[in-house]
């Protein structure tokens, strides 16, 4: 919905939202983030994994960026793009764990013109909900499930609350550093790094940074496009 | 990191470019640069056979495309599971329009992407039904079969498959016989040193001198226990107790047995442990119907070794002498 | 020493008992347990292929025993040449009266126990001729080939004679198209690691990290200098460099091209070495007719390659597309 | 020839024999002392060779001791014996070169009733020649070259200079350690142990040290059974 005029401060910040239309910079921004942070994710796996994270997610996202300047379009769409681009092309676990999440939340906001808190907690729903439908992962495995779960749980707690699209955001940002942070003192119990047992204890997990990393965009993009 | 190669990034590619042009009697190319054929798929009135996954396990998994074996394969980097469009193009080079079975190794990856590139095959109008390896007894407790992982049991899985098409067989026959295959087989690896992987550049793991990791996994997945380096009798010993028990593999039962080496075991070695499982096998009144010796499926240089046991009915016995030829299977028709 | 073994003196015996088990249908112990012969020979009307060498060279020498190949072996101790009087029963084994062709590589144990063996096969009346591989050009300069040791062209000269045997050929056709394979054949060799003798127990030499041993030998002998490691398109042309001119091998011509791995080199970074040789031969107008790569004559676990070329004619084209059915090498007929 | 009565002492010395029949004594400490150095040469070869001339060498040699329990003979017949075991059971480069050695002596041997300072000369030539048809090793190249051709050298100055048999076997005995010493100072040319270069110097060679401990047997038991 639009509002034009003027309305009462609470009304507007519940109302807070942004178009899908102006949301395609999301996309924009998680794709630099990535490429910025390629050496950074590979250096992490590096220490418990196969120091790969980095140059497999940023494949994926580069070839979105491409397909984007040739193809480009609204927050929806440019996410069903790069969901995609990481299902089809990327392989391993990352493409199609990431490609689910980035499908789900485009899938969900598909034919929204504009996004405000409901939007945008039914599709953080999803992308959970899609995750789990693939991957057993539970919070504890030292995997990027302890970064999103409980930042889609903040989220959730926060929109329950009865707060704004930008401060659910907010709440998000914490717990999904939180998350990110928790998984320094786990030990893995699934992919490579399990293969360390407690020597996998001391340092991030790869798939946690990255999805603190994506979270913070998400949360960080769509504040500054929100009116 | 003592090895031959060019660009790490490029290991899988350049390897590819010459397998193609080795093995131009048997494989072609196809429009995905990750997908090889045999070079007589489709095979028309022939179900296809299409398997895939990470590379670095050679002969597996291109290594079983050929003649009554495997019609196309998706090769992903090393270690690391090829991506759903793949699978999907290997499904869709495979299909004689008869229905594609695809035969993988149960590994998280590998579900995800084959699951999703089943959808697209489905969606295109081919019909695709699978079965997953999970062969590898010490990887999941008994009761969570499910769960385990799949190693050179699927070597198994495609002889009998592929040949199960070849004979003419529908894409349920196909399918029931290769999960029978599947059902019937159990593995178990021990793991003496690590390997490394190009683009890595250090070792995956550690393996003490003096030490074996007993249940290692085919990339190295930590196994159940690691404990000194025993003799070979032993060796065998401790194999036969966890996967003899498992199925169970009874006296009067015929069996395949596949001892494949995990990279720098040579032969000789694999031999020596063959023999000692062969003894107890005998021992325990299971009769050795046909075997494998040899680096069937590795893990780039680790050493150490697995040891497969499929047991056997008629079928599956005409399946195992039927004729083959693949670079990692060839096979005269057993007469 | 991470190996799967039970007593270090008796991995060969036990090695063989394991093998005529696995593969009963191809080959069968005889009296001397040291020498295992094709399951149908003496083959009636054929010449007979013999060969040998010590042991740790897998599938070499006795996964060339088979159809259309090698009819008997002597297994000597690992690395260490078979007394003559093996190489004398294989040589009786092998023979259907029309003569033996030994067909072994230049060592000075084997030179001696093959010279010994002859002697007394031509005392009890047996016809033998022999043809030495000296193929391993680093092992000696030009000029002076005859004291060149014999690494993986050997299995290019049990081929084609092998072949020729199964054609029908005399002993004069076979020997004379043995030594041709020889004559027209030039390897060499690339270390990466060393290998460890069970019964010593360390490991015969050391490769610091980093280094390649150019020209090494089977058993580690020394090759020609220690570089730095080089990429593998820099391997092939390095290699290209020292066997291309020593034929020399031209444009136009054609030839069978043969990658070895050592022991412990995956195959993937035999089919890269593959790769960026056969680049070269292209761009000299040289024509792969027939290609093998994989762990053809190995060095226990040695990292390492071997590149082989051998020139072809005619004769030798109808050899080498002549099927066989052995261990190491089994073809369906090249049509 | 055997001399009844009296005889002037150089005559006698000159005329120094033992029989062929007692001769096989020699064998048995060849023997015997093969057998009790087994691990000695395995130790010396394993310094730069591959540590098994002991059990090689052990090998051969306890298997005719073996056969001859079972047939005894001579002293030319034992040897022909030792000989045929080492060229047909042996293997490696050492069955037939000792090998070669032993049946050069023995069939030198055949038929002499009596030896004397001549026919020990002829089968020690005839030994080291035999040896050349086969080896193309040389003084210097660190192998059992360079204990039998110095000792067999000294044995034949010996025998040129008058000597007995038992001063010309005394020679070679002396000639034949110090041939043995001097591989220690050598880079070997032959073997595995070339394989080490430089490193290969300072340990004797194995081959060296075997021929030896059997040519000191050779003399020691020839004198022992002089008359
Ligand atoms: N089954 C799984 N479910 C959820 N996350 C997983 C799973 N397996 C691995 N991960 C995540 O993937 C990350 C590693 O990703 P990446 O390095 O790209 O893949 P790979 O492990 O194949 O090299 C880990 O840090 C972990 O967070
Ligand atoms: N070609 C050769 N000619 C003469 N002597 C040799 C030759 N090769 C090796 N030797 C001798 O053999 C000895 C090693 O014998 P041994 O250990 O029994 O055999 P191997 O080297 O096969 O293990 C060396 O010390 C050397 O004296
Ligand atoms: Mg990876
Ligand atoms: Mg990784
Ligand atoms: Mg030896
Ligand atoms: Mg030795």
């Amino acid at each position: 919905m639009r509002f034009s005029g003027y309305a009462s401060v609470s009304a507007i910040i519940t109302m807070q939202t942004f178009t899908n239309k102006a949301g395609s910079v999301i996309v924009d921004k998680l794709i630099l983030v990535i490429q910025e942070n390629k050496q950074y994710l590979s250096d992490i796996d590096g220490l418990t994994g196969d120091g790969d994270h980095g140059i497999n997610m940023n494949k994926g996202f580069t070839m979105c960026r491409e397909e984007l300047d040739k193809n480009p379009g609204d927050l929806s769409y440019s996410l069903k793009v790069l969901a995609k681009i990481l299902i089809m092309k990327i392989g391993g676990s990352m493409g199609p764990l990431y490609g689910k999440f980035f499908k789900a939340i485009g899938t969900a906001l598909e034919g929204k013109e504009e996004i405000g808190i409901t939007e945008m907690g039914e599709a953080l729903k999803a992308a959970v909900n899609s995750i789990a439908s693939i991957s057993p992962a539970k919070v504890g495995d030292k995997t990027l499930i302890d970064t999103l779960v409980p930042a889609q749980a903040a989220y959730e707690r926060a929109q329950v609350e009865g707060k704004t699209l930008s401060e659910a955001l907010e709440a998000m940002k914490i717990a999904a550093a939180k998350g990110r942070d928790s998984t320094k003192d786990m030990v893995a119990k699934l992919g490579r790094a399990s293969r360390l047992g407690e020597r996998s204890r001391g340092v991030l997990d790869a798939g946690a940074t990255s999805c603190c990393l994506i979270l913070h965009v998400i949360a960080d993009a769509g504040k500054d496009i929100l009116y | 990191m003592q090895k031959f190669i060019n660009d790490p990034s490029k290991v899988v590619d350049e390897m590819l470019e010459a397998y193609i042009k080795v093995h131009a009697d048997l494989v072609s190319p196809t429009e995905n640069e990750r997908v090889i054929k045999y070079k007589y798929a489709p095979v028309e009135g022939k179900v296809g056979i299409v398997t895939g996954g990470g590379s670095g396990h050679k002969p597996a998994f291109i290594g079983y495309v050929g003649r009554n074996m495997v019609d196309a394969v998706a090769c992903g980097e090393i270690f690391s599971s090829p991506p759903a469009q793949m699978f999907l193009d290997a499904i869709k080079v495979a299909d004689a329009g008869k229905g594609v079975a695809i035969l993988y190794g149960n590994y998280a990856g590998d579900n995800m992407n084959v699951a999703m590139a089943m959808e697209e095959a489905e969606e295109e109008g081919i019909q695709v039904k699978k079965v997953v390896a999970n062969d590898d007894v010490p990887s999941a407790p008994k009761g969570e079969e499910a769960s385990r992982r799949g190693v050179a049991g699927e070597i198994l899985m495609w002889k009998v498959g592929g040949a199960k098409a070849a004979m003419g067989g529908s894409l349920d026959n196909v399918i029931e016989v290769a999960q029978k295959a599947v059902n019937n087989t159990r593995s178990m690896g021990i793991g003496l040193s690590p390997c490394t992987i190009p683009e890595v550049g250090h070792p995956n793991f550690t393996i003490e001198n003096g030490k074996m990791e007993v249940g290692i996994g085919h990339h190295g997945e930590p196994g159940i226990e690691v404990v000194d380096l025993e003799p070979s009798a032993k060796v065998a010993e401790r194999i036969c107790n966890v996967i003899l028990p498992d199925l169970p593999f009874n006296s009067g039962d015929e069996v395949v047995a596949l001892i494949s080496g995990l990279g720098s075991t040579p032969l000789m070695e694999q031999y020596i442990v063959y023999n000692d499982v062969e003894k107890i096998l005998t021992e325990k009144g299971i009769k050795i119907y046909h075997s494998y010796v040899g680096n069937y499926f590795t893990s780039l240089e680790m050493a150490g070794i697995t040891c497969t046991l499929m047991k056997l009915d008629d079928e599956l016995k005409k399946c195992i002498d039927f004729e083959c030829d693949s670079v990692g299977m060839r096979q005269f028709q057993r007469l």
